[in-house]
C-alpha cells in the first residue's frame, strides 16, 4: 500500500511516499509562488522517482500552506495542520519523542504527543517572525555566508555577541553595526544562533518540555542553536537519520495511512 | 438574516438613521456593567461601543499605544474619525484599565457634551453594592439634567421587563444548540449579541421573534467538535466564522459579547436596587475580584450542559484580565477533563487569520475530530 | 508540571535574597577600599556591580544603614513561621504602617522584593520570569509582579499566609497577578479597593473599604488592633513623614545634593519599613549624606546638565550602574513618580485620627493616587507639574514600561500637557523596568544623551573624533 | 565661502552633501555594509572629485548617523536629531515638526519658531512602518523601488495588509498575488498601512500647523501623498532630496564651527 504526504512550507516543499511502514520515496523542492504548484511539482517529483503516478497513491494528505487548495484540486484527500504531522513524523523517527521543537522559515512550533504520537499539546509563534528560519537566513546574508555554514561558523567563536534587537529584519544592521567596529563573523555567528535559541526558549517554556526532546525542520540542521537549546533546557535532544526537512510530509503520509482505513 | 447582518456590518445603522431622523437622542456605552435599562427608561437610545473588527488604528494610536488592547484603539478610532459622531453621550465606565484610557482620549481629542461616568465597584459584597445603587442614581440624576429627562420607578420597571423578556429570548435561541442538533451556529449567536446594543430594545424583541420563527425550518449544521469559547471583549464576528468553517461550533461562551448577556438574576424588587443586583451581581467578568469561584462554576455548568468537547480561550495582544484569567481557566477546565486552547490575538479582521486557523485546526486534530 | 523550568528556577527569589543580605549586614558599618574589593572579589559578576556602586564612600553610610534596614524585614518575615506571626504580601502602593501595628503580623512589599532580586542576584529575576511564561502566562504583564510570582509559584520559596490587592481599581495587571497566585497557592486575598472618584464621597467609600480590611487583618492575625500598637506606629510615622519631607526640600537646591539612588532608599523605606526605627535610620543617614554634600564646597560647584525627573517608573534593572552612569555624565536623577506619595502627619489625638490620617496617606499613596484617580491623566499630570515646579526638573523621562497600561494610554496626553503648561519636555522611551533584555541599557543611555544634549540644553552634542 | 562635508551614516544607505556656504556643490549616496572606512572614503573622493575640491578646501567634515563616532574622516559628530532640525531650520524655517522616515525608524523631530529642538520621538522596534518594510515587499512583489511610485499610480483599489510584522507581510503579499490580485494594488495597500504607521507617529506630538517630511521614504509620493491627505496641517515639500537631509544638515552645522 502506498501513501502521499506533501508539506507545503515558507521555503522549501516536501512529499514523502510510505510503503507500509517505510520511506519509499521523498523529493525536496523550493517553494514555487503558488502553493498547489508546488504540490503537484514536489509530489510528481516523488512519484516519478520510483514511475508512479497520482493514481497509485490510496490516500493523501496535504499540510503546510495551502493545505486546503492542495486538497481542492484533488492532490490529496484530507489536510491536516502542520502541527499534528510534524508531530507525527517525529514520534514515527523515534517512538520514545515527547516534545518536538519544530522551527520552518517563518513558524516556531513546540509540539508534544503522547506515546502513540498523538497530539498533546502546543504552541506556535504568533505576532512576530524573530525566532523563525527567517531571522538566520537574514543574518546569515548579512555576514555574507550561507546559511548551512551558520552553524559551523559559531563553533570557532572566541566570544558570543548577541543581537539585542528583536526584529528579524533590524538585526541586519546591528549586525553591520557589529562588523563596523571589528567584530570577528564568527562571534557574530555563535551570537546569532545564541539569539536564536533564546527565542525559542520562550516558546519551549510555553509547553513545558518532557523527555525525549527533538527538532525538526530546516533549523535543526543548524547544529549551534541545538547545541544552545540543549544548554538552556539542561538536556540532550535526540538526533535521527532522515532529513528533518521531511518530517512534516513523513507526519502527512503516516495520518494518510491512518485516516484511509476511516474514511474508505 | 440581512437585518441582522446590517446591523453588524455598519456601525450608523438604519436604526441610528431612525432615531437620529425623530430626534431621539443616542447614547454610547461599551461595558456590559451599564444598566441599559435606565438609558431606555430616560427614552435614550442606548448604544454599545463596537468596532465590528475594524482594525485601522492610526488616529488612536497617536494617543493610546502599541501597548493598548486592539478593541480599545479601534473604538478610539471610529471615535475620532467621525464614525460615532452620531452620539449624544457617552457613558464612561471603569471596565478595565484600557477601557479607562480609551474614554479619557476621547473625552481629551473629541469632547462630547454629555460624558457620564459610571463607577462600576470591583467587589460584589454588601458595601459594593450600595456603592453601586448610588451610581445608579447619579445616573438618573445626570440623564434627568442633561436630557429632561424623567425617569421614574414605573419607566425603569418596564425597561426591565423588556429586558428580561429579550434575555429569555435569547437565552432560548442560544440554548436550543443544547439539546441535539445544531441550528444556529456560534457567530450567528455572536451577531445576534452584537445586534442586541445597535437597536432600541422594542425593535430587537421584534427582531428575535422574528429570528425565532425560523429556527424550525433550519437545518442542522454540520459539527466536528462542539467548542466552548471564552476571554476577550471581541466583536469580530468574522474571526469567529472563520474558525467555525474549520468544524468545530461554538456551541457556549463567556464573551462578553455573548453568553454573559442574559444572566439577569435578582431578588430585590425596588427597581433601582434590582439594577444594581442584575449588574453587579451577574457581572461574570475578570474584572471582577473575589469570586473567580463563581465565574469558574457558571462556565463548568455550561460546558457541561452544552456537552462541550474542548474550549478556545482568547485574549487579545495586552490584555491584563483575560491573558491572567484565561491561564487559570485553563488549568481548572483540563482539571475537569476538557482539552484547552489559549489563544493570543491581535484585534482586526483577518490579522493572521491562516496563523489562528492553523491552531484551531491542530487543535481540534487533537480532540480527534 | 513544568519540571525543566521549574528546575532552573530551584532557590526562590526571597531565598536568595535574603542569603544576601545576611552576610552583607555582618559587614562592619565603615568599610575600607580593601574591604570593599575583597567583597566585591567573592559576590557573583551581578551582585558585585551593584554593591560596587551601593558601597561606594561617598553614600556607604546611607547604604549600610538601607541595608540593615532591609536585612531586618527580611530577617522578620523569615521568622514569621517560628515565631507564629503571619505574613502578609502587599503590592508597593500599599502603605504597610498598619501592618507594623498588629503584634503578629509581617508586611512584605513584591515590587521591593524583586527590586531587590534584579539588583542585587547573579541572573537577575529572569529564571522566575521564565518560570511564569511557563505557566502559560502573557508576557505582557508587570515583571515586577511576575518575577515575584514565578519565585512563589515554582515552590521553592517563601509562603505568605495572605495577600493584600492594594491594587483593585487603580491597577488590573498588579491586583490580577496577585489574584492569581492567591488562587493557585490557596492563600487568602484580602481586596483594598479604591473608587475612582477623587470626591469626599470616594473618600468616604474608601474609608469603608479600609475598615473592612482592618477586620479581616484582625481576623488573620487573631488579634485586635491595638491603641498602643497603632500610636508607637503612628509616632514613628510622623517621623518619617518629618524627614522625607526634609529631603523633598533639599531637592530644591542647585545642583541638587541629594544623590539619585537615595530616591530608592526612600521609597523602599516608604514601601516596607515606614513607622518602623529602621526606617527612620535609613532616612536620616540619607538626609545627613545629603545635607553634608549641601553644605561641601565641592558638591555644590558640580556642573548639573541636567536635572531629570522619571513620570512614572525607572530602570530598576542595573539600576545603581545606571544611576552612576547617570551621575557621571552631571544628569541628576531627581527620582520618579514613586516619590509622589505627599505624606501629611498624622493626628495623634486619637485612635480615630490616626486612622483616619493613615487612611488619607493610603488614598494618597503612589499609584493609587495617581491611576486610582477619576481620571487616570489630570491627577498624574498635576503631580508632574507639581513636582517640576518644586524641584526645578528641566526634563522629565518617561520609561515606558511596557506593562503599565494605564500610563501607556494616557502617556501622549500627559506629555502635550506637560509641555504645555510647564515647558518641559518628556523623552518616551520603551522598555521593561525589570528585565534588562528588552531595551539594552546602551540604547537607553544613548536616548538619554541626545534628549539631554539636543533637547534639554538645545546645545547638540558635538564630539569631537579627531586631535 | 566656507567648505563643509557633511556625512550621514545611516543604517542602509551612507550619505555625503558638500556644501559651500549654505550652497550644495554635490551629493553621493551608497549602501551601508561591513566595510566602514572605505565606504566612507568612496564617498568623500567622489564628492570632492564632482565638487572640484580639493580635501585640504574642506573646512569641516561632520558625521552623523548610527555608526557617525567611526567616521576617522571626521572632525566631529553630531546627532541626527540637530542635523534634521538644523536642515529644516535653515530651509523650511517655520516648519514645527520634521517626520524623518528612514530604513530603520521613523523619528518625529518638533522645533519651536527658533528652530531649536523641543522634543523628539523615534520609533524603532519593528520593521514595520520603516523604509525596510517596504523594500522588503516591493522586491518581493519584483519592483525596484524607483518605480514604486509609477506602479501605485496604476492601482485601482488597495488591499489591506493585515499583518504587521515585514516577514510575515511578505508571505501574505505572495498569497494576494497568488490569489490574482494585481501588483499595483497590493502595493498601494502596503504603502497605506506604511503611512498609517507614520501618521500615529506624527499626531503624537499633537496637532501642527507646518510639517515636512525628511529621509528615503520622503521620496516615494505615494507615501507622502498619504500623509498629505489625512494629516491636518500643511505640507511644507522638503525643498532638496529629502533622503539627504540629515547630511545637509551635519554640514550646515560644520558651518557654524
Ligand atoms: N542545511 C541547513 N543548515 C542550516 N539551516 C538550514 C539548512 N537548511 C535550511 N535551514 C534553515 O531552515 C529554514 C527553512 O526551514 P523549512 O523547514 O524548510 O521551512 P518551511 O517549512 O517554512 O519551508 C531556513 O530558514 C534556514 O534557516
Ligand atoms: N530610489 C530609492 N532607492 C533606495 N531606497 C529608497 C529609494 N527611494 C526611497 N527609498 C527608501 O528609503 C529608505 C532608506 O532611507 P534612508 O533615509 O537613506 O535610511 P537610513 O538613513 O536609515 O539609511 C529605503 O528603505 C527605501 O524604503
Ligand atoms: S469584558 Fe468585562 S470589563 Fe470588559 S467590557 Fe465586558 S464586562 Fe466590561
Ligand atoms: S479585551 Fe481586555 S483589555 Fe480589551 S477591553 Fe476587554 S478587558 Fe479590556
Ligand atoms: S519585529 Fe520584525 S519580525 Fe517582529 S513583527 Fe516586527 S517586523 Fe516582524
Amino acid at each position: 500500500m502506498l501513501y502521499g504526504g506533501i508539506d507545503v512550507g515558507s521555503l522549501t516543499a516536501q512529499a514523502v511516499v510510505l510503503k507500509d511502514n517505510a520511506i519509499y520515496s521523498f523529493q525536496s523542492i523550493r517553494v514555487k509562488p503558488n502553493p498547489v504548484d508546488s504540490a503537484a511539482t514536489v509530489l510528481e517529483g516523488a512519484l516519478k522517482e520510483k514511475g508512479l503516478t497520482l493514481k497509485d497513491l490510496c490516500f493523501c494528505v496535504s499540510t503546510g500552506y495551502g493545505r486546503e487548495q492542495i486538497q481542492k484540486e484533488g492532490l490529496s484527500r484530507e489536510n491536516m495542520s502542520e502541527i499534528s504531522c510534524h508531530g507525527k513524523g517525529a514520534w514515527w523517527v523515534l517512538p520514545q519523542v515527547r516534545t518536538i521543537i519544530d522551527i520552518g522559515g517563518q513558524d516556531a512550533k513546540v509540539i508534544r504527543v503522547d506515546k502513540d504520537g498523538e497530539l498533546v499539546n502546543f504552541v506556535m509563534n504568533d505576532k512576530c517572525a524573530a525566532g523563525t528560519g527567517r531571522f538566520l537566513d537574514v543574518m546569515s546574508k548579512t555576514l555574507g555566508i550561507s546559511v548551512e555554514e551558520l552553524g559551523p561558523l559559531s563553533f570557532k567563536a572566541q566570544q558570543v555577541i548577541e543581537m539585542s534587537n528583536r526584529c528579524s529584519i533590524f538585526c541586519e544592521t546591528e549586525v553591520h553595526h557589529y562588523l563596523q567596529r571589528g567584530a570577528s563573523p564568527a562571534d557574530l555567528a555563535a551570537g546569532i544562533n545564541r539569539t536564536m535559541a533564546g527565542r525559542v526558549m520562550a516558546l519551549v517554556r510555553r509547553v513545558g518540555p518532557e523527555k525525549e526532546i527533538t527538532m525538526t525542520g530546516g533549523v535543526a540542521k543548524n547544529q549551534s542553536v541545538r547545541k544552545e537549546l540543549e544548554k538552556a533546557m539542561g538536556t540532550r535532544m535526540l538526533t535521527y537519520h532522515v532529513d528533518s526537512q521531511i518530517i512534516g510530509a513523513l507526519g502527512a503520509a503516516l495520518i494518510a495511512r491512518q485516516l484511509r482505513g476511516v474514511k474508505q | 438574516m440581512t437585518v441582522l447582518n446590517s446591523l453588524t456590518g455598519v456601525i450608523k445603522n438604519e436604526y441610528v438613521q431612525q432615531a437620529r431622523a425623530r430626534g431621539q437622542k443616542i447614547v454610547g456605552y461599551a461595558c456590559l456593567a451599564t444598566p441599559r435599562e435606565v438609558l431606555d427608561a430616560a427614552g435614550l437610545f442606548p448604544y454599545r461601543l463596537k468596532a465590528l473588527g475594524k482594525g485601522e488604528t492610526e488616529m488612536a494610536d497617536a494617543y493610546l499605544s502599541r501597548f493598548n488592547c486592539g478593541f480599545c484603539r479601534s473604538c478610539l478610532q471610529l471615535g475620532l474619525d467621525g464614525t460615532y459622531d452620531f452620539l449624544d453621550g457617552i457613558i464612561e465606565t471603569n471596565g478595565c484599565d484600557h477601557l479607562r484610557g480609551m474614554f479619557e482620549n476621547w473625552q481629551y481629542a473629541a469632547p462630547r457634551s454629555f460624558f457620564h461616568y459610571v463607577r462600576v465597584p470591583h467587589l460584589a459584597d454588601a458595601d459594593s453594592m450600595r456603592w453601586f445603587v448610588e451610581e445608579i442614581e447619579l445616573l438618573i440624576e445626570a440623564l434627568n439634567e442633561h436630557f429632561g429627562a424623567d425617569v421614574n420607578d414605573y419607566k425603569l420597571n418596564k425597561a426591565i421587563e423588556i429586558q428580561d423578556q429579550i434575555a429569555a429570548k435569547m437565552r432560548r435561541i442560544y440554548e436550543s444548540r443544547w439539546g441535539g442538533e445544531i441550528k444556529v451556529s456560534g457567530h450567528e449567536i455572536m451577531s445576534l449579541m452584537v445586534a442586541e446594543g445597535s437597536l432600541p430594545a422594542p425593535d430587537f424583541v421584534k427582531l428575535l421573534d422574528g429570528f425565532i420563527g425560523t429556527l424550525e425550518d433550519r437545518k442542522p449544521i454540520n459539527c466536528r467538535a462542539r467548542l466552548f469559547m471564552g476571554g476577550a471583549a471581541t466583536d469580530e464576528i468574522g474571526l469567529i466564522a472563520e474558525l467555525e468553517q474549520l468544524g468545530g461550533l461554538m456551541v457556549a461562551d463567556s464573551f462578553c459579547f455573548g453568553g454573559r448577556l442574559f444572566l439577569r438574576e435578582a431578588v430585590a424588587k425596588a427597581p433601582v436596587h434590582r439594577l444594581a443586583e442584575i449588574y453587579l451581581n451577574n457581572l461574570m467578568c475578570p474584572r471582577m475580584f473575589m469570586n473567580y469561584p463563581q465565574r469558574k462554576a457558571f462556565i463548568l455548568e455550561m460546558i457541561e450542559k452544552a456537552a462541550v468537547d474542548g474550549a478556545v480561550l482568547f485574549h487579545n495582544k495586552f490584555c491584563d484580565l483575560h491573558g491572567i484569567e484565561n491561564v487559570k481557566l485553563k488549568m481548572n477546565l483540563e482539571e475537569a477533563g476538557l482539552p484547552v486552547l489559549l489563544l493570543e490575538k491581535e484585534y482586526g479582521a483577518g490579522a493572521d487569520i491562516g496563523r489562528l486557523k492553523t491552531r484551531v485546526q491542530a487543535f481540534l486534530e487533537r480532540l480527534k475530530r | 508540571m513544568n519540571s525543566i523550568s521549574k528546575q532552573a528556577s530551584q532557590t526562590g527569589l526571597f531565598s536568595r535574597v535574603y542569603s544576601l543580605f545576611s552576610v552583607l549586614k555582618k559587614l562592619p558599618p565603615q568599610l575600607s577600599e580593601e574591604e570593599l574589593e575583597g567583597l566585591i572579589k567573592v559576590l557573583p559578576a551581578d551582585s558585585a556591580n551593584s554593591m560596587k556602586s551601593l558601597l561606594k564612600p561617598s553614600i556607604q553610610q546611607a547604604s549600610m544603614t538601607f541595608i540593615q534596614m532591609l536585612s531586618t524585614a527580611l530577617e522578620e518575615t523569615k521568622a514569621a513561621k517560628q515565631s507564629g506571626k503571619k505574613v502578609v504580601l502587599a503590592p508597593f502602593n500599599f502603605p504597610p504602617e498598619i501592618i507594623h501595628a498588629f503584634d503578629n503580623l509581617v508586611p512584605i512589599t513584591t515590587e521591593v522584593l524583586t527590586t531587590l532580586g534584579v539588583v542585587a542576584l547573579e541572573g537577575q529575576g529572569e529564571r522566575y520570569w521564565s518560570y511564569a511564561m511557563g505557566l502559560g502566562l502573557p508576557d505582557h504583564l508587570c515583571s515586577a509582579n511576575t518575577i515575584d510570582l514565578g519565585s512563589m509559584l515554582s515552590g521553592m520559596d517563601f509562603e505568605p499566609d495572605a495577600i493584600i490587592s492594594g491594587c483593585v481599581g487603580s491597577c488590573d495587571v498588579n491586583s490580577k497577578t496577585h489574584e492569581f497566585v492567591s488562587l493557585l497557592v490557596g492563600l487568602p486575598q484580602i481586596a483594598l479597593e479604591k473608587p475612582p472618584d477623587n470626591t469626599a464621597r470616594g473618600l468616604k467609600i474608601f474609608k469603608n473599604n479600609y475598615y473592612k480590611m482592618i477586620r479581616q487583618l484582625e481576623e488573620l492575625a487573631g488579634e485586635e488592633l491595638k491603641d498602643e500598637n497603632l500610636r508607637m506606629v503612628a509616632e514613628k510615622v510622623n517621623r518619617c513623614t518629618e524627614l522625607y519631607r526634609d529631603l523633598w526640600e533639599l531637592k530644591k537646591q542647585i545642583p541638587c545634593p541629594v544623590p539619585g539612588i537615595f530616591s530608592l532608599f526612600i521609597c523602599a523605606t516608604r514601601f516596607a519599613m515606614w513607622g518602623r526605627d529602621e526606617g527612620i535610620k535609613t532616612l536620616e543617614s540619607c538626609l545627613a549624606v545629603s545635607r553634608r554634600n549641601f553644605e561641601s564646597e565641592a558638591y555644590r560647584s558640580r556642573e548639573e546638565a541636567a536635572r531629570v525627573f522619571w513620570i512614572y517608573l525607572s530602570y530598576y534593572y542595573d539600576l545603581v550602574r545606571f544611576y552612576d552612569w547617570m551621575e557621571e555624565n552631571h544628569i541628576s536623577n531627581m527620582g520618579d513618580a514613586l516619590q509622589l506619595a505627599f505624606p501629611e502627619p498624622l493626628d495623634l489625638s486619637s485612635r480615630e485620627t490616626i486612622l483616619d490620617g493613615m487612611i488619607e496617606s493610603a488614598w494618597n499613596n503612589v499609584m493609587t493616587r495617581q491611576m486610582g484617580a477619576a481620571s487616570m491623566s489630570q491627577r498624574w499630570i498635576e503631580d508632574i507639574v507639581y513636582v517640576i515646579k518644586e524641584w526645578h526638573i528641566n526634563g522629565t523621562i518617561y520609561c515606558g514600561h511596557h506593562s503599565c497600561k494605564q500610563t501607556w494610554s494616557v502617556f501622549s496626553m500627559a506629555r502635550n500637557e506637560v509641555l504645555k503648561r510647564t515647558g518641559v519636555p518628556t523623552l518616551g522611551l520603551q522598555g521593561d523596568s525589570w528585565i534588562r533584555s528588552m531595551t539594552p541599557m546602551s540604547v537607553i543611555q544613548e536616548e538619554i544623551e541626545q534628549f539631554v544634549h539636543n533637547v534639554i540644553n538645545k546645545r547638540g552634542r558635538r564630539r569631537r573624533t579627531r586631535a | 565661502m566656507t567648505i563643509t562635508l557633511g556625512l550621514d551614516v545611516g543604517s542602509l544607505f551612507t550619505k555625503a552633501v558638500l556644501l559651500d556656504g549654505s550652497r550644495i556643490l554635490t551629493t553621493a549616496i551608497r549602501e551601508t555594509s561591513g566595510n566602514f572606512t572605505r565606504e566612507v572614503e568612496d564617498l568623500i573622493s567622489r564628492v570632492l572629485a564632482a565638487g572640484g575640491v580639493s580635501r585640504e578646501d574642506v573646512a569641516e567634515i561632520v558625521s552623523t548617523g548610527q555608526g557617525d563616532e567611526l567616521v576617522e574622516q571626521a572632525h566631529f559628530c553630531e546627532d541626527d536629531v540637530a542635523c534634521i532640525a538644523a536642515a529644516t531650520r535653515h530651509l523650511l524655517p517655520d516648519t514645527e515638526l520634521t517626520i524623518e522616515i528612514g530604513g530603520q525608524s521613523i523619528t518625529g523631530v518638533l522645533s519651536n519658531p527658533q528652530g531649536e529642538v523641543v522634543n523628539f520621538m523615534r520609533n524603532d522596534k519593528c520593521a514595520s512602518g520603516s523604509g525596510r518594510f517596504i523594500e522588503v515587499i516591493s522586491s518581493a512583489l519584483g519592483i525596484n523601488i524607483d518605480l514604486l511610485d509609477e506602479t501605485v499610480e496604476q492601482a485601482s483599489k488597495k488591499i489591506a495588509v493585515s499583518t504587521q510584522c515585514a516577514v510575515f507581510a511578505e508571505s501574505e503579499i505572495i498569497s494576494h498575488v497568488n490569489q490574482g490580485e494585481a501588483v499595483p494594488d497590493i502595493l498601494a495597500g502596503v504603502c497605506d498601512s506604511m503611512a498609517r504607521i507614520v501618521i500615529s507617529q506624527a499626531l503624537r506630538f499633537g496637532p501642527v500647523e507646518r510639517y515636512t517630511v525628511t529621509g528615503g521614504v520622503a521620496r516615494l509620493s505615494s507615501i507622502v501623498k498619504i500623509l498629505q491627505e489625512r494629516l491636518h496641517g500643511q505640507y511644507r515639500p522638503f525643498p532638496i532630496d529629502p533622503q539627504f537631509a540629515a547630511a545637509y544638515g551635519a554640514a550646515l552645522l560644520g558651518q557654524q564651527e
